[in-house]
């Protein structure tokens, strides 16, 4: 039918209906982060929850500390330190139940060992050992991931899985501000929408990605408001205060369990410590504005209305300290004792079988070997 | 034993068998892409499998290539196989930062214990007449990623069989599908496929004495073309089909040549950094007493894939493979 | 400074300030899609453009049926037709200025056409021939791009280059709503506001990406809903409404030239032909559908508009109907004429200067050519 | 004409030098990336560019890789020099449909129209005791693309030249730099750079009558070492620096193993697949009638590059190159 035909008969009918799938509305986050330390929900949390986050954090600032001492002892080869950001490492990692799966960032070892994780074996990739010291499956903790937003899908498509198979399983990705920018984040939540997938998605906004502050990564209101482009809430959060970390961490995860599909969660931290030890922070920001969100310290704050409200005293504090003592004594024992690998290992997990090739270069590679320890060779 | 008629199928029905007769075994096979349910895939390979197994084994995902391959690995992670089909080959580049940072590499990463039985589909290759971007031959980025297997079928009944093996492999398989033999018939009952073919074995698919053709995918009907036209000038060509360019069959290729003496290469990716310049190197490497000449490649041209109207001067055909026998230095025999 | 060295003399101070960079409220798209004709606003149109619209409409809907039946003779590959969404790519080609660019999809032959490009050259991709038959820098026309969302950073990098150079050039991106599921399309629109480049993104959104429909591409509001994630205004419009789809789009233009950044545009329209001639479309789209839509046909309800307003008779749509034969007529003629290509140009643009592999190569096919010219070949 | 003092440079600071002496020669050359502004990148080559030339010379861009090359693609489009970093060469490959689909294609798809004069530059290979996705050595991908050349420097001259003749080069060009010898020192004159290699010429390093080694980038210094070594084997070893990988320089490669008449090429990259496949099978094409021995390949594993506690394994080392220059079948000679 060419136009002309269609004239004289055509009477323009109106644009077939046009309804938004949803009300964007509840989608897009509050305007001010939500809080719970020195407000009155702080009144309606759960004491033993506080004192325990207030636990974990300790043993994670102090996990932090030990660790990057590791590293000027030469023990590790890198650590990214979670200084300054532990309220949101373990706070989202205590709101998953034993059966949900967490996703981590190369900045997320506290969260991991939160999770239940051997504190040395999380960090044998940090190590210069093979990369994922741990079976993922024991406390559902996939590898570390460092290329960025790359374990985003990983987590959209496991928790897809579990929900095909009946499971009530949730996941809970990890990722940076910068990370935000990458294509990988954009095509996660974008499947997890479309398909409902049981996803928490937490966004440590931290200030800066290496050098690159978030005005040079972004132009949005938050990143939290990306969430109403994916047809899911967005919500808001004080990184800081572990309490509030819980709560809208918690929420996302019932949510997500009840088959209310997923959540993007912005958290606004702060990086204490520079990117990794290797970095030189000083290149990129200035000490004041590091001294004011010292103001803000998770544990600080935890500490402070815990002890204003009569929860913790000397010895709770005497005693969390104590611990994260403990841990980081078996830590630092534990990283001074040199890991022995095997080189023929390199050829053990390429596939399932080594290729005929490999075999053959595992031939010579241990041939190269026992040609050494004989001290044959030149 | 009841004896059943065995009919002609071309390439695309083996692999809808595959893909079906893999789904209905396993319910941890998933088969996921862009179009692949509703419409049944643009080339019609997943034709059916929707409505058999429900969209939920057959999913039609958002148009994200790197969001398809990543999300199959996280359902790999828990238990799932995954079979997802890439559009077209250069459709598939997308994908790579998760293809060659997570899906070759998590098996490793974690010591054994995360696996990832991933079979990517790749329609892959010329001669079809499409416009750019549809008629890619990647092979060589997959070859240099250890991790991933890589294999093409040639006939319908590899195509089956191949295809299966993939599947049930417990390692990642990056699975090329020579498009211009979707429609290439052969007899194949579908009724009672024949076993299936470990992943890794070349295969003589013609005897011949004076030199060996080395080739695989699409371009093995082109070599046994060659090889019936050569007849004419007095040379026995033999011509082996990879099937496997990950791993690689030393055995089988090697073997020919030491008997043969002489051997080119022939694919249709393009020559420089392809796959032709490891199969030459490899082949000397264990050859080279018995070769009377160097081997050689017929490739495709070291360009970008060119527009329809000139494909064919681009694409490997019988003359040139014929030209590259010639000159094996047939002069130092007598 | 260990927690208990901080305690005692720690007092928490409030959070450090928490201000959205902007108000999220102006950024999100209305409720319901924009529209003119039939509406109040179609009185102010200015006549002259309407007219020219529809003239341009009318051509383009010629081209789109000419090319699709060149399919069928075998002189074009594939055709994707863009019958039912000619007002999206009419109308906002004509927003642009001279200076500014396209950078259209695989499927928006007909935008570059409007900008004055040779209907021929336009097709050469689509007829088998050399992709680019054209200058882009003519008539400031991109290669038309098949590797969905691809060409949108290129047109973000373009702006950004134009704007640095002092340059009021504006460029227009094309893509559809398979497409911005794309990771390449999050990252364009990120980078293109932290930059605040002069760009406008036009989604199509034509409700399937082949088979795939909308509700499984996004569970979004809406597409232009994405804008607020990246801090660009979003806008809807009926994009069956040329009139609504000019003003948008130059209202996005006159923005972005001015340096108030980039614009995403979801423009709500349909696919009525088939993906390309290759596709079928009754596997996965009910007839019922399709009708619906042509009684929402852009060249009617432009066509109702005018007549009811006493702009256009019976002659002004002879003129334009024969207008559109002429193009018809000669692009029929000039597509049955066989092109001559020189084999020897494979090699000619690979490089700036062909490498001494590729003269190698070159050599060979010359020999080749040369014996098969001679017929000497086997 | 004065004598300048010549005092030893890291190439690390040629680079830098190179990248600043090209940003003040010509105001189209823009240099972005993720941290190469307020930082200096990573690696400290952009230092002190975005203060001297400004933020919009020298940007810190979003971190989204093919963003970055995207975008870099749009600014070339419109006259632009680009010269983007890639912070690591894994973090390159979320950019690979961008380098394949368009970098790599778009002077040609456009018949010459729309060149795109784009630098790529890649922080490569290991032996730094980096993490994982932190010492691939990715080549193979890029030489496999045609339309791309791809350079690696060896020497902190080189460094410098080869730096600017891609950036002058009208098309793209794949950088590479090897990260274990950014810290590298070798004495030259920043304030009198000698003058700029044309990209695609290799160079003999080291003259030897024995056999050949075809090297680049992070290994050139290996095979130097290894030459020196063999002289206690009594072999004369000639080294080879290609320099460049596309285009590749056949002449002097060939000539060098016509004079030796044995070759073996070494590189870190894993050799399936890799670009020691192509660079043996051409010298063996060009050189079949002078070789004493096939040419051989001291390359990576076919794994993934491994932790930093176990990189030395897998590196070729002296011994490994020794090994391999022991196997070129010297019975022969006697
Ligand atoms: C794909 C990719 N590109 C680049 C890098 C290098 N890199 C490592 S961390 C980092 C910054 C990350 O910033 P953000 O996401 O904010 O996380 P943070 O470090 O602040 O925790 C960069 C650029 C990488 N790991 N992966
Ligand atoms: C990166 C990429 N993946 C897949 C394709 C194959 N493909 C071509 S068109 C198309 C659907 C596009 O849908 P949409 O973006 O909505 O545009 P429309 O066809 O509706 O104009 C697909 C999947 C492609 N061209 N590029
Ligand atoms: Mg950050
Ligand atoms: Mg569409």
């Amino acid at each position: 039918m060419t136009v002309m035909e269609q004239r004289g008969a055509y009477r323009p009918s109106p644009p077939p209906a046009w309804q938004p799938r949803m009300d964007p509305a509840p989608l897009l986050p509050d305007a001010e982060p939500y809080r719970v330390l020195g407000t009155e929900a702080a009144t309606k949390a759960d004491p033993g929850l506080l004192r325990r986050l207030y636990a974990e954090l300790v043993r994670g600032r102090r996990y932090n500390t030990q660790a990057t001492a590791l590293t000027k002892q030469g023990r590790l080869a890198v650590y990214p330190s979670s200084t300054g950001q532990e309220a949101c490492e373990v706070a989202a990692a205590l709101a998953l139940q034993d059966r949900d799966w967490l996703f981590p960032s190369y900045r997320d070892t506290l969260a991991a060992v939160a999770r239940g994780l051997d504190p040395v074996q999380a960090l044998t990739l940090l190590r210069g050992d093979w990369h994922t010291g741990y079976d993922p499956h024991e406390h559902r903790v996939a590898p570390l991931c460092t290329p960025l937003a790359t374990q985003l899908p990983h987590a959209v498509g496991l928790a897809h899985a579990a929900r095909l198979k009946g499971d009530d399983v949730v996941a809970l990705a990890m990722v940076g501000d910068g990370g935000s920018s990458e294509g990988d984040f954009h095509e996660a939540l974008n499947f997890a929408a479309v398909w409902q997938a049981p996803v928490v998605f937490l966004v440590q906004n931290n200030g800066f990605a290496i050098s690159v502050p978030l005005a040079k990564q972004t132009a949005a209101p938050s990143l939290a408001h990306k969430a109403v482009g994916y047809g899911m809430p967005g919500r808001l959060v004080d990184g800081n205060d572990a309490a509030a970390v819980h709560e809208v961490v918690a929420d996302a995860v019932r949510h997500a369990r009840a088959g209310g599909g997923p959540t993007l969660i912005e958290a606004i931290t702060y990086r204490i410590d520079a990117h990794t030890n290797a970095d030189d922070a000083t290149r990129y920001r200035g000490d004041s504005e590091v001294e004011t969100w010292r103001g803000h310290d998770p544990i600080a704050l935890l500490e402070h209305e815990l002890t204003e409200r009569g929860l913790l005293d000397e010895a709770g504090i005497q005693a969390a300290r104590d611990a994260a003592e403990t841990m980081a004594a078996d830590l630092r024992e534990r990283m001074n004792q040199d890991p022995v690998l095997d080189p023929m290992d390199l050829f053990a997990h390429v596939y399932a079988e080594p290729t005929p090739q490999l075999r053959e270069q595992q031939a010579q590679l241990r041939a190269e070997l026992e040609a050494e320890s004989e001290g044959s060779h030149r | 034993m009841t004896t059943v008629a065995v009919k002609p199928a071309t390439m695309a029905q083996a692999l809808t068998r595959g893909l079906r007769d893999a789904m209905a075994e396993d319910p941890t096979v998933h088969v996921m892409g862009e179009d692949v349910g509703t419409l049944g895939g643009v080339f019609r390979v997943t034709d059916g499998l929707a409505k058999e197994f429900g969209e939920d084994r057959c999913t039609d995902t958002p148009l994200a290539e790197a969001g398809i391959l990543g999300t199959a690995v996280g359902m790999a992670m828990y238990g799932l196989r995954p079979v997802v089909e890439m559009q077209f080959d250069a459709f598939a580049y997308p994908a790579f930062e998760q293809l060659i940072s997570h899906v070759s590499r998590t098996r490793n990463r974690t010591r054994g214990k995360m696996p990832l039985p991933i079979t990517i589909r790749v329609p892959y290759g010329g001669g079809i007449g499409g416009v750019e971007h549809h008629s890619d031959s990647s092979e060589a980025y997959y070859m240099a990623t250890p991790g991933l297997h890589v294999v093409t079928p040639a006939t319908v009944a590899d195509a089956y069989g191949l295809l299966r093996a993939a599947i049930a492999s417990d390692d990642p398989v990056v699975f090329l599908e020579p498009k211009r033999l979707y429609w290439s018939k052969d007899a194949w009952n579908p009724e009672d496929p024949q076993s299936v073919e470990p992943i890794g074995r070349a295969v003589v698919r013609r005897s011949g004495r004076s030199a060996t053709l080395i080739t695989y995918g699409p371009s093995v009907p082109v070599c046994l073309e060659a090889a019936e036209a050569a007849r004419d000038e007095g040379w026995d060509l033999e011509v082996v089909d990879l099937r496997s360019l990950v791993p690689f069959d030393d055995e089988t290729v090697s073997a020919s040549v030491r008997r043969t003496g002489r051997a080119v290469v022939v694919h249709e990716s393009g020559g420089f950094g392809g796959p032709g310049g490891e199969i030459a190197a490899r082949v000397t490497e264990r050859c080279f007493h018995h070769l009377e000449a160097p081997v050689l490649r017929v490739a495709g041209f070291d360009i970008p894939y060119p527009p329809p109207m000139l494909e064919r001067h681009h694409l490997p055909g019988v003359d040139r493979i014929l030209d590259a026998v010639g000159r094996l230095q047939w002069e130092a025999e007598s």
